[in-house]
């Protein structure tokens, strides 16, 4: 089982995403933060596989978090899911430890196949991006 | 007695020039806070309702009985077309309403992103120089900042004909200094260009934190762009 | 000499000015165009690609077969829901850019449209009081003016507490006179409040035109804020 966590300040892309993923039988999305604090909170207590993470949320910005989740859990896959463009903010976050990159018009596939791989402890990133690595 | 009208003259040159400061800067920031209302507006609100749509719509599209799939396959690719071209049009004004990175990732992103080469401006070696201590600078002076940056690059990359620039950024005592050198074709100060703004914008806003602005160049020489704002 | 170093002040107030204006009077122009050009991509491009996306998705919901449209009914809803919600977006942030009427039916419209009483500002009572002559106003003063009569107005719903408030605008010799006046609250000018642009912004548009701006106004008398602008 891939215990996934969704974190997004728009509950409407938080349910979207979560609905992409139902039909995976070996998904489990076990929780949904609508703020970087919720899931820093969430996961003193509660583990988890992959945390889908937004960039922009209020408050606490997604690369804090990012930076933040980093630190205390080596284990963690973090896959950024962001509307920001692939060409000037991928590698970047990838620099600050994310596990993957990926725009949030993705198309279903590319999004469970993020997850699986970063659930291995591999890397996901775009060829796109790959080539400027 | 004209040696108090001179004390006079000189408190006028002084006010004056704080007023207009003033001025300049007041309007310069209200512009500034009107395109991060105008960005996150489409950023955050616009971009989810848009994810969204494309989700649903693909959702559908692909649930769809199969023997009903070629009637509306047209349709689809037509909505599913246009949602992601609102996409990327969204994605496009944003971009060019607020830097990018800058908020997310800090200055020393957002300015070497700005020097990754473009194939829209001429290429050229950059060497980006920026104090690790100087990572507390408040939000104005880092957009500040990244302004003097972006413009002094859009004039090399317009007259400098540049093959190598240097950017470096250091805090000493209670001034940041930024230094934007390049080795291009220089010009010539005296000749005064009327009607451009780029200098004089940079020169506001050094002003806007108790800054200055100061200009090295001469034809064949190369340019350097020095300007100096409080830290605090 | 102190004479000549009299004549070299003077020589830079005047240079001061004349800089400083001119730069303030810039940014607020690219701003104003920038705006314009922001209301034109999302009222158009995203507008048409929108008004397509809605379209698409109704036709296809109801043309789907009646075996299918249960399965479907609460994805179409939301899509269409989402699109809905987007155009409404697109439609607020493009009224906030440019003011509404102006460009279709003149200043004396636009200006009246402001002044209908709206349930989110404090109701008051509005005499509008513009020179009929007054046809042929350009552009670029047309948004000025409106700009000041936008910013008073602001003003006057967030702080003035006025039952009343007279907008006069009359051409005298070489100047457009505008002048806002409010019964309200009023406020000690010596005590000029840090961080504040609106009273800025009008003076600046005041200065872009050879103009100039003036505030009468204490503390429960009222607020009167008069505008001159060269007519060409
Ligand atoms: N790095 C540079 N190399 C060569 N010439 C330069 C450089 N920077 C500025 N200049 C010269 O200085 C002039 C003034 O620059 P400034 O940025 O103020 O105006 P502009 O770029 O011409 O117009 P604007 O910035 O308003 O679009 C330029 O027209 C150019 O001749
Ligand atoms: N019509 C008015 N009645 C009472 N007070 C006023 C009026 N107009 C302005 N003021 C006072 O003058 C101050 C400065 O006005 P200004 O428009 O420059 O700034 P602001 O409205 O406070 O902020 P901003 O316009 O930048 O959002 C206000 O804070 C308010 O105290
Ligand atoms: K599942
Ligand atoms: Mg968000
Ligand atoms: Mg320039
Ligand atoms: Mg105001």
């Amino acid at each position: 089982m891939v215990k996934i966590a969704i974190v997004d300040d728009h509950e409407i892309v938080r349910r979207g995403f979560n609905e992409m993923l139902q039909d995976e039988v070996d998904f489990n999305v076990v929780y949904e933060a609508s703020s970087g604090e919720e899931i820093i909170n969430y996961l003193k207590d509660n583990d988890c596989d992959v945390v889908l993470l937004d960039i922009s949320l209020p408050n606490k910005s997604g690369v804090d978090v990012l930076r933040h989740l980093r630190q205390r859990y080596e284990k963690l896959g973090v896959l950024i899911l962001s509307g920001h463009p692939e060409e000037q903010y991928a590698l970047p976050m990838i620099k600050n430890g994310a596990n993957g990159y990926l725009c949030k018009d993705c198309e279903q596939e590319d999004l469970i196949k993020a997850i699986r791989t970063v659930s291995l402890g591999r890397r996901y990133l775009s060829s796109k991006t790959a080539e400027l690595l | 007695d004209i040696a108090l009208r001179n004390k006079e003259l000189e408190k006028t040159v002084n006010q004056r020039t704080t007023d207009l400061v003033d001025l300049a800067s007041h309007v310069t920031t209200t512009s500034e806070n009107e395109k991060q209302r105008l960005a996150r507006e489409l950023h955050d609100e616009l971009g989810a309702l848009l994810t969204a749509a494309r989700m649903d719509s693909t959702w559908i599209s692909r649930s769809i009985n199969e023997d009903q799939k070629e009637k509306f396959d047209t349709r689809f690719k037509r909505l599913i077309d246009s949602i992601d071209k609102s996409i990327a049009l969204k994605r496009h004004i944003t971009t060019s309403l607020v830097p990018p990175l800058l908020r997310e990732m800090g200055l020393t992103e957002a300015i070497i992103a700005m020097t990754e080469n473009d194939p829209n401006h001429p290429p050229a070696e950059y060497h980006v120089d920026i104090d690790d201590t100087l990572t507390e600078i408040d939000k104005d002076r880092e957009l500040a900042l990244y302004r003097i940056c972006q413009e002094s690059l859009n004039n090399i990359w317009k007259y400098a004909k540049a093959t190598e620039v240097f950017i470096e950024l250091s805090v000493e005592g209670d001034f940041y200094h930024l230094t934007i050198k390049d080795n291009g074709e220089g010009f010539d100060q005296a000749e005064t260009k009327k009607g451009t703004h780029g200098l004089a914008g940079i020169r506001a806003r050094a002003a806007m934190f108790k800054g200055t602005m100061h200009i090295e160049s001469s034809p064949g020489e190369g340019t350097v762009v020095k300007s100096k704002l409080t830290v605090s």
